[in-house]
C-alpha cells in the first residue's frame, strides 16, 4: 500500500537521517534496522543524546545545509509538535494509516503525529527493596529513605516533570496546574522526609543501589530490567493511581536534505510492522488500539506487557494542561529540591 | 667607505638617554673595543648594530647599506652575549654547529667545524653535554665557539672572557685575535677590562654615559687621553693638586715641596693646577734617569703579583707608585719615610 | 630537606587516595556484571564490538591532528606575544577562556549555520570538510589548555635573549619556533597535548552534531540504557587514554637538557 | 631632548593574524551568530528581554551558586593542585613519579560528566563504596554527620577531581622555572622555606596562580556534564539551567538559553578582567 | 681552633670526582681567596660550605659546630652568586633589605641599611628599579650589597667582581675588604683573577681539578709557588727548557746561549732542566744590577697599558718581559735584536 513512486523516490536518495534516537530507546536499534533491512536505505544517525529543544534547533541551524549534519525526522516530546509547527521547522505528509491515530494527538495537516506511549512505572532493584511500593503514596515511607529518583531532571526532561505532574495527580491534583503544585508539593515531601535523591536515576545508578528506585517511562523501566537481565532483579510497577502516559511525537523537517526517504520512514513507523517494532520495545504504539481491536498484536508480545488493567487508568494530559502544569513545575521546583543543597 | 659606519646614534629608553650622538666608522678586518664602565652603554649600542635594539635616531651602515630596518638574522653577525645565552635543549655540539645548519651546510662540514671550535676552546671532550652540565667559564667559551663558528662578517662580543680565569683569558684573547686577524672578521668587543682592550684592539672606543668620549689607538688612548675620565679610566693615575709658582719654568710647589717641570706652563703664579701621573712613572729612592722627586711616608703596601703598589703619603695628598716585585727585594714597610722619583716629562698638566 | 620529603609523600599520599577511591569504585562496579561474582563480563561485552576500535583509533587519530594544529596554532601565537605584543595579551587569554564557557552546543550550530552546505564555505557538504570542521573544533575546545600550557611554558624561559643569540646565528622565525622555543618547552607542550588527548577521546556534542563517527558518541549510543558496560567502558577509556598518554611521552623523550638537578 | 620617535613602522601585529583568523572564523564569529539570539526579539528586531529576563530570583540565585562553586573548587584545585606540583618539582619525590603523574593528570583532568558522576557516586553515595566500608568497619555514618554528595560541597569535592590535576598539568611548568638561586640566595640570608616562598617564590609564581585560577574559575562554571549527571535535579546552576532551555525536552526558549550563554561570557569576561587588573599588579618586574 | 674547620672533604656528581681530598683552616676574621681554573670546583667548594650542596664525605665545622646537617639558612652566612641571583620581582632596595627583613628586623633600621649599602657599590639612585632594570654590572654590584647587608658571620663570595670594569672592581675590592676587616667577617672569596685575589687576600688557596694545590699568603704563592701549577696559574711564567753543563756552579745553556746561576743544581751534567723566570723580573738591555743575559729577536710586543709586554724569540723558545711603559719611550720594533737581562736569583729550577 505504500505508493512505489515513494519507495523509488527515497531509494534515489538513498539515505535518511535521524537524531535522538538512542537504541534502547522503544527498541529503535530494531526499528532502524528493519527499516534499513527491508527498504535498503541508509540510516544516518545523529546525537542519540539530544532532548527535543536540540532537535529542534537542529533543524533551524541546518536550515541551509544539506549534509549529513540536518536531520529528515525528528521524534520530540508532544509539546514541541506544536512549537516546532509555530516555527514553520516541519512539513507536512499523512501516513497511509493516517486514520488510526487518534485525532487528539496529530496535528490536522499532519505536520506531526503521535507515535507512541507509555505510562510513568516505579523500576525497583529488589536487591535492595524487598517491599516494593505499589502507589505514589508507598514512596513517602521511611523505609524508603534515600531511594527514590527522577529519571532526569523536571526543568529540563519531559520524562521527569510528567513524573511529578503524576504524583499531583495521585495526590488528588485536577489535570493541569493544579496536579503541578500538587506534585512539587508532594516531592517537597518526599525531600523533606530524605527519600528524596536529586540524582538523574538511570540503569546505573539502580544497579549500583544510589537510586533503587526510579520513575521511569515504563518501557525504559522494562527494557533496563532486560538488559540487568537478574542482575540485580528489577522489578516495574505502575503505580495504582496517577498513571500518566506521555506521548510523543513525529515530525519531517521542513529542510529535509532526504524529504523521500523520510515520508518513507514515517510510512515504515505506522504500518504494523513498524508498530510492532515498537511494541516490542515496550513502547505502546499510537495504533495500538485499533491493532489490538484488529487482532494484529502476537499474543507474547502483549504477555510481555504490564497487564493491560494498568493502562485503562492512564491519562494523556492535553497540550493546553501540559502547558499549565509545566509552567507550574519548573517555575517551583528550585524552591522545592534545590533549597535542601547547601 | 668605512665596512661600519655608525652615524649619529642615539637611544632612548622612554625618557632615560643611553646613549649618546655615537659615531664610529670601522674598517673592514678591524678590531674595535668598547671600553667603559658598567651602565655606560656599550651593549646597548651593541644591540642596536646586531638588530634587536632599534635606534630612536640615527644610521647604522654594514658594507655600504643601511641595515637599521634589516632583520638580525639577515645581518651576518656573529654575536656573543654577555648571558651566555646558550640553548639549554642543544649539546654543546649542536649548539656550536646550530648557525651552520640553520645555513644548510653538509653534515661533514658541521662536524669538522664543530671539533675544530671545541679544540680552540680547549674543549674536546665536552662536545655531548648539556649546557646546564658546565660551569659558567665553559658556557662562555662555548657560546664563543658558537658565534665564530659561523664566520661571521661582523663579530660582536660583549664581554666573552668576563667569567674566565686569567689564564685562559689571555690564551682566548691570543686565540680570538688570531682567528679574526685569520679571518679578516671585523670586529666590535665589549669589555670593561682596560688590558683586555689595550692588548687585543686596533681601536678602543671609551664611553661614558652613552658618550663615546675617545676614539683611538691603544697607546694614543692610555698615554694620550683626550678626557680626565679617560685618563682616569683607562689605567690608574694619581690625581694631584699642585700650585704654581713661576708658569715660565713650569715650577710649581706640590704640598709644599717644589717641583720644576722645565716646560712652560698655561696657568698664573699662584694658580692651582692638576697633575696626573701614572704610578708606574713612579718609583722609589733616587734614580739616575729621574729629574723629579717627592718626599712622603709610606700609607701602605698592596701586593698585585708582579707589581708592588705602594701608596705614599705626602703632606695630604697620596700618590701610588708600582715596582715589579723580585722575590729577592722585600717591599717597603707602612710608615718607612721613602723618596719617589719621577721623569717631569711624564707629568701631565691639566687646568685645575 | 628530609621533612620536606615527609611532606611531600603524604601530599602524594592522600591525593592518590583521593583520586583512586572513585577509580576503584568504578571498577569494582564494573565486575559486578555477573550476579554474585566478579567477571570481565561487561569488558567482554565492550571489547568485542568492532565499533569500539573503529571509532577509539578514529578519536585517536583526531586528537592527534589537534594537538598538532594546537601547537601550530597556539604555540607561535603566545610566543609571539610574549616577545613583541605583550599588550594583546588580555585579550588573547579571555579569548583563550571563551571555550570553557560557550557551550559546545552553541559552537556547532554556529559551525553549521556558517559552514553549511549553501555557505561560502562549504565545509559540511563532504567528510573531509567535516572533519577539518571537527578539527577545528576540538582545537577551539582545547585552547584554553594548550594556550595557558604554554604560555606558563614560555614563562620559565629567557625567550628574548634565545630568540636573539638564534637570530644572530641566522635561524629566521621558523628555524627559531622549531628548534629553540618549542623544544624548551617540552614539558608545557607536553601537559598541553595531554589535556587536548583527553578532550578529543571524550568529546560528545561536536562530533555527534557534525555527525562524525567518534569515540564520544560510541560512549554514548552504548552506554545510554545500560548499567555495567558504561563502567566497564569508563575504565578501559581512562586506561587506554593513560597509556596513549604514556606513549606521546615517551615519543617526546627529547628532553634531557631539563634534568636540572633541584 | 626631544622625545624619540619610533623610527620603523612595526609590523608586530602582522604575526597575530594566523590566531586572530582562527579565533574568529571558529570560535567568535560562530558564537556571535547563535549569542545574537540573546537580543533578537520574536519578530526579528531588536529587544533587551531576554537578558533582562536573567534578572530574575531564581537564574540570579543559578549564577551565585554557580559562581561560589566555580570560586570554591578552583580556589581548592589551586591549593592542592600546587601542593601535589611542588612535591613532584621542588619536593624532593624520586623523579620517577613525575612522568606517570603528569599523564594522570592529563587524564583525569577531562574524567568528567557521566563517568565522573558515577565514579563518586559509587563511591561517596549513600551506598558508595567508602561510605558501606566507613558504616560497616568504623560504624561512622558520614551521611549522619552531615555529608552530601549531593550539595554545594559534595559537588565541589567532585570537580576537584578534574580541577586538581589540570592545576598540576598548568603550573608544574613554572615550578621548573624557579631557578635554584633564588631559594639558595634566600636561605642563605637567612630565609626560612616559608619565608623564601612567601617572599620570592609565590610573588614570582602569582601572575601564571592567578591565571591558572582564572582557568579553574571558567572550567568550572562551564563544566556542565558533571553537574548534570551528578546533581541533575538538585543544584540549579546556570549550565544546568542553560541547559534546560536550550537542550531539554521541556522547556524551550532558546533566547532565555542564549542569554543565559551571554551572561556566562560576560562573568567569565568579568573574572578575567579582575585577573588581568591584578596581574597587572603583580608583574611590574617582567620585562 | 680555626673559625672555619674544613676537613678531608670530597664531592662527587655521579662518577665525576669534582673536589678531592679539601682541607681548610680558616681563622676568625681572616679573608681567603680561592683561586684556580674555570671548573676546578671553587664553586662546588663554596657550595658545600654554604650548605647548597651535600658532601660525599669529610667535615665541615664553622666555629666549632660541624655544619653538613644544617640547613643554609641556619649557618649565618652570607654569599654572592657567580650569576647574581637577584629575586626578580623585588626591587634594588627590596632585594638588599631581603635579608634583614627576614630576620624581622625594624623598617627604620631596614632603610638606613640599605642606604648605606646604596652608597657603598655607588647605585645610590637606583633603589626603586627591578633588576631587569639593570645592566650585568650593577646587577653584579646588587647582589654584594644584599649578602653584606646582614653582616654575616662568614661571607662566601663567587666571583662577585667579574663583571665589572676595572675602576669599580678596584674600589669595591678595597671597599670589600674594609667592610670586611671592619667587621672582621671571615670571608671566602672564589675569583679567577690572580690580581684580586693576590691584592686582597690573607692567605690563598689555589685549586686545580678539584684539588687544593697549595694554600698560602699572597707573597709565597707568588714568590714561592709549590708546584708547577702554581707557578703557571699565579702570574704569567716563562718555562723554558736549558741543559745542565755544571751542577756545581750552577752553568747551563738555554738555546745554546751560557748561563751561570752562581748554585749548586740537583742534576747530572748532560741533563735537561726546567727554568721560570717571570716576565717582570727580565728586562730590555744590560742593567748594571742584573748578572744574566740573553740574546734573541724580538717577536711581537703588546702593550697592555702600565705594562709592555715584550717577547724575544731565542733559539726556538721565546721568552716574554714586562717593562713599564713610559710615553717618552717609544717600544722595540718586531724584528729587533735585543739583550735580555736579569738577575740569575731570579730562576726557578725545576726537574726536567
Ligand atoms: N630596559 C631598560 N629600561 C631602562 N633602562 C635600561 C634598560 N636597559 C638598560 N638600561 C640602562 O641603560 C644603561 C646602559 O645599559 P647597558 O646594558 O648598555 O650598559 P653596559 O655598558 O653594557 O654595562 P655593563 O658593563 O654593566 O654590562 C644602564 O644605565 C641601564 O641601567
Ligand atoms: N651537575 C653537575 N653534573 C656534573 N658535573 C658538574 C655539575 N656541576 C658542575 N659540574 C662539573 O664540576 C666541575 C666543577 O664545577 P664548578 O662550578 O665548581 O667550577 P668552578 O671552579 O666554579 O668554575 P668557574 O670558574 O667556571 O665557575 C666542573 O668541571 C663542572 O663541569
Ligand atoms: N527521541 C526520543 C525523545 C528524546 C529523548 N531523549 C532522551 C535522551 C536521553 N538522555
Ligand atoms: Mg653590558
Ligand atoms: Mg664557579
Amino acid at each position: 500500500e505504500v505508493p512505489q513512486a515513494l519507495i523509488d523516490a527515497a531509494k534515489a536518495e538513498g539515505t535518511l537521517t535521524t537524531i535522538a534516537l538512542p537504541h534502547d530507546w522503544c527498541n529503535y536499534g530494531g526499528v532502524i534496522e528493519g527499516f534499513k533491512a527491508k527498504y535498503g536505505i541508509a540510516v544516518n544517525e545523529l546525537n542519540p543524546d539530544a532532548g527535543s529543544a536540540d532537535e529542534l534547533e537542529a533543524i533551524r541551524a541546518n536550515k541551509d545545509n544539506t549534509g549529513p549534519q540536518a536531520p529528515d525526522v525528528i521524534d520530540v516530546g508532544f509539546s514541541f509538535g506544536p512549537a516546532a509547527v509555530k516555527d514553520g521547522l516541519l512539513q507536512p505528509y499523512k501516513v497511509s494509516t493516517w486514520d488510526e491515530i487518534p485525532d487528539n494527538v496529530k496535528d490536522p495537516e499532519g505536520l506531526w503525529y503521535g507515535d507512541y506511549y507509555g505510562v510513568l512505572s516505579f523500576a525497583v532493584n529488589t536487591d535492595i527493596v524487598t517491599d516494593p511500593p505499589k502507589d505514589w503514596a508507598d514512596l513517602l515511607k521511611p523505609e524508603f529513605a534515600n531511594s527514590v529518583a527522577l529519571a532526569g531532571d523536571p526543568r529540563a526532561s519531559n520524562q521527569a516533570i510528567l513524573g511529578v505532574y503524576a504524583a499531583g495527580l495521585a495526590a488528588g491534583g485536577a489535570a493541569g496546574a493544579d496536579a503541578g503544585e500538587k506534585g512539587l508539593a508532594y516531592f517537597a515531601e518526599m525531600n523533606k522526609a530524605g527519600n528524596f535523591v536529586p540524582v538523574i536515576g538511570k540503569s546505573g545508578t539502580l544497579a549500583q543501589g544510589a537510586t533503587p528506585v526510579v520513575v521511569w517511562w515504563d518501557y525504559n523501566a522494562l527494557s533496563g530490567r532486560d538488559a540487568l537481565n537478574g542482575n540485580p532483579p528489577v522489578e516495574v510497577i505502575v503505580p495504582e493511581s496517577g498513571v500518566v502516559a506521555g506521548v510523543y511525537a513525529q515530525g519531517i523537517s521542513a529542510y529535509a536534505p532526504h524529504p523521500n526517504a523520510a515520508k518513507l520512514w514515517m510510512e515504515y513507523l505506522y504500518s504494523d510492522e513498524g508498530q510492532l517494532k515498537w511494541l516490542e520495545g515496550y513502547c505502546h504504539p499510537i495504533r495500538f488500539n485499533a491493532m489490538a481491536k484488529a487482532g494484529t498484536i502476537p499474543q507474547e508480545l502483549l504477555d510481555k506487557l504490564p497487564p493491560a488493567a494498568a493502562y485503562e487508568k492512564a491519562v494523556f494530559p492535553t497540550l493546553e494542561e501540559q502547558e499549565a502544569m509545566k509552567t507550574a513545575i519548573t517555575g517551583g521546583w528550585d524552591k522545592v529540591v534545590g533549597a535542601n543543597v547547601q | 667607505m668605512a665596512f661600519l659606519d655608525i652615524t649619529r646614534l642615539e637611544k632612548f629608553y622612554g625618557t632615560t638617554h643611553v646613549v649618546k650622538d655615537f659615531n664610529l666608522a670601522v674598517e673592514k678586518g678591524e678590531f674595535i673595543s668598547f671600553l667603559g664602565p658598567s651602565g655606560c652603554g656599550k651593549t646597548t649600542t651593541l644591540r642596536m648594530v646586531a638588530g634587536f635594539e632599534t635606534p630612536s635616531s640615527g644610521s647604522i651602515r654594514i658594507d655600504g647599506r643601511d641595515v637599521v630596518n634589516l632583520r638580525p638574522n639577515q645581518r651576518n653577525i656573529g654575536m656573543v652575549f654577555q648571558a651566555y645565552a646558550l640553548f639549554p635543549n642543544l649539546t654543546v655540539a649542536q649548539n656550536i654547529g646550530f648557525g651552520l645548519k640553520v645555513a644548510g651546510r653538509p653534515r661533514a662540514e658541521i662536524d669538522e667545524r664543530v671539533r675544530e671550535m671545541l679544540g680552540i676552546i680547549h674543549l674536546p671532550e665536552l662536545g655531548g653535554r648539556f649546557p646546564f652540565q658546565l660551569s659558567g667559564g665553559q658556557q662562555q667559551r662555548v657560546a664563543l665557539a658558537r658565534a665564530l663558528a659561523i664566520r661571521p662578517k661582523l663579530l660582536l662580543l660583549d664581554e666573552p672572557l668576563s667569567a674566565l680565569d686569567a689564564k685562559i683569558r689571555v690564551s682566548l684573547r691570543q686565540e680570538i685575535r688570531a682567528i679574526q686577524k685569520k679571518l679578516g672578521i671585523t670586529t666590535i668587543y665589549v669589555t670593561h677590562d682596560q688590558e683586555e682592550a689595550l692588548s687585543m684592539s686596533d681601536r678602543i672606543v671609551v664611553m661614558n654615559a652613552g658618550v663615546a668620549e675617545q676614539v683611538g689607538d691603544p697607546f694614543t688612548i692610555y698615554n694620550r687621553p683626550a678626557t680626565r675620565f679617560v685618563a682616569g679610566f683607562v689605567g690608574t693615575l694619581n690625581a694631584l693638586d699642585a700650585i704654581v709658582t713661576d708658569p715660565a719654568t713650569g715650577s710649581i710647589t706640590l704640598d709644599g715641596q717644589p717641583i720644576r717641570l722645565n716646560r712652560p706652563i698655561d696657568a698664573a703664579a699662584g694658580a692651582s693646577i692638576g697633575l696626573a701621573l701614572r704610578p708606574e712613572t713612579l718609583a722609589l729612592g733616587p734614580r739616575p734617569e729621574t729629574d723629579g722627586s717627592l718626599r712622603g711616608t709610606v700609607r701602605d703596601v698592596q701586593f698585585l703579583g708582579s707589581v708592588l703598589r705602594v701608596r705614599v703619603a705626602l703632606d695630604g695628598q697620596v700618590v701610588a707608585l708600582d715596582s715589579f716585585n723580585t722575590a729577592a727585594l722585600r717591599p717597603p714597610a707602612v710608615g718607612d719615610a721613602v723618596e719617589v722619583s719621577f721623569a717631569t716629562a711624564d707629568v701631565l698638566v691639566s687646568d685645575g | 630537606m628530609k621533612p620536606s620529603r615527609i611532606w611531600a609523600w603524604l601530599a602524594l599520599a592522600v591525593g592518590a587516595l583521593y583520586f583512586a577511591l572513585p577509580l576503584i569504585g568504578t571498577i569494582e562496579f564494573s565486575l559486578r556484571m555477573r550476579r554474585g561474582v566478579y567477571s570481565f563480563d561487561a569488558y567482554r561485552a565492550v571489547l568485542s564490538d568492532p565499533q569500539f576500535r573503529a571509532t577509539f583509533s578514529f578519536s585517536v587519530f583526531m586528537a592527534l591532528m589537534t594537538i598538532v594544529l594546537g601547537v601550530l596554532v597556539i604555540a607561535p601565537t603566545a610566543y609571539w606575544v610574549r616577545l613583541k605584543l605583550p599588550r594583546w595579551r588580555p585579550i588573547v587569554e579571555f579569548i583563550t577562556l571563551l571555550p570553557l564557557v560557550v557551550p559546545p552546543i552553541v559552537l556547532v550550530f554556529g559551525y553549521i549555520r556558517l559552514y553549511n552546505t549553501s555557505s561560502w564555505l562549504p565545509l559540511t557538504g563532504t567528510a573531509g570538510g567535516t572533519n577539518l570542521l571537527l578539527l577545528a573544533g576540538y582545537t577551539v575546545l582545547a585552547l584554553p589548555y594548550m594556550y595557558r600550557a604554554v604560555d606558563t611554558g614560555l614563562r620559565t624561559i629567557d625567550v628574548a635573549t634565545l630568540t636573539e643569540a638564534a637570530q644572530s646565528l641566522g635561524a629566521g622565525w621558523i628555524t627559531i619556533m622549531a628548534r629553540i622555543i618549542l623544544p624548551n618547552i617540552m614539558v608545557a607542550i607536553l601537559s598541553g597535548a595531554f589535556l587536548t588527548f583527553a578532550i578529543v577521546i571524550g568529546e560528545f556534542v561536536l562530533a555527534a552534531l557534525l555527525n562524525r563517527p567518534a569515540f564520544g558518541p560510541y560512549l554514548q549510543v552504548l552506554g545510554a540504557n545500560r548499567a555495567y558496560e558504561p563502567a566497564a567502558l569508563a575504565v578501559i577509556t581512562f586506561a587506554i587514554t593513560w597509556a596513549c598518554m604514556g606513549l606521546i611521552q615517551l615519543v617526546t623523550r627529547l628532553q634531557k637538557h631539563t634534568q636540572v638537578p633541584r | 631632548m626631544a622625545a624619540p620617535a619610533p623610527t620603523a613602522r612595526s609590523w608586530a601585529w602582522l604575526g597575530m593574524l594566523p590566531f586572530t583568523l582562527f579565533a574568529l572564523m571558529f570560535l567568535l564569529v560562530p558564537t556571535m551568530f547563535i549569542v545574537v539570539g540573546a537580543f533578537r526579539a520574536e519578530g526579528g528586531g531588536f529587544t533587551l528581554d531576554h537578558v533582562m529576563n536573567l534578572f530574575t530570583p531564581s537564574i540570579l540565585a543559578a549564577f551565585s551558586i554557580s559562581i561560589r562553586i566555580s570560586l570554591a573548587s578552583a580556589f581548592l584545585g589551586c591549593v592542592i593542585g600546587f601542593a601535589v606540583a611542588c612535591s613532584i618539582t621542588v619536593g624532593g619525590l624520586p623523579g620517577w613519579i613525575r612522568g606517570p603523574l603528569l599523564t594522570f593528570s592529563g587524564v583525569a583532568s577531562n574524567f568528567a560528566g557521566v563517568p565522573l558522576a558515577f565514579a563518586f557516586l559509587a563511591t561517596l553515595g549513600r551506598l558508595g563504596l567508602v561510605t558501606v566500608f566507613l558504616r560497616e568497619w568504623f560504624g561512622i555514618n558520614i551521611y549522619a554527620l552531615g555529608f552530601n554528595l549531593l550539595s554545594f560541597w559534595g559537588l565541589t569535592l567532585t570537580y576537584l577531581f578534574f580541577q586538581i590535576p589540570l592545576m598540576i598539568l598548568i603550573v608544574t611548568p613554572a615550578l621548573d622555572g624557579l631557578r635554584r638561586e633564588w631559594r639558595e640566595a634566600a636561605e642563605v640570608l637567612g630565609a626560612s622555606r616559608a619565608q623564601y616562598w612567601w617572599m620570592v617564590a609565590f610573588p614570582i609564581l602569582w601572575p601564571t596562580l592567578l591565571g591558572t585560577l582564572a582557568l579553574l574559575f571558567a572550567n568550572a562554571f562551564g563544566a556542565v556534564a558533571t553537574a548534570y549527571a551528578l546533581t541533575g535535579s538538585s543544584l540549579s546552576i546556570v549550565p544546568i539551567v542553560l541547559f534546560a532551555q536550550i537542550r531539554g525536552d521541556v522547556l524551550q526558549d532558546p533566547h532565555i538559553g542564549y542569554a543565559l550563554a551571554f551572561g556566562m561570557i560576560v562573568v567569565t569576561g568579568i573574572g578575567n578582567a579582575f585577573y588581568i587588573w591584578m596581574r597587572s599588579r603583580a608583574e611590574r618586574w617582567i620585562k
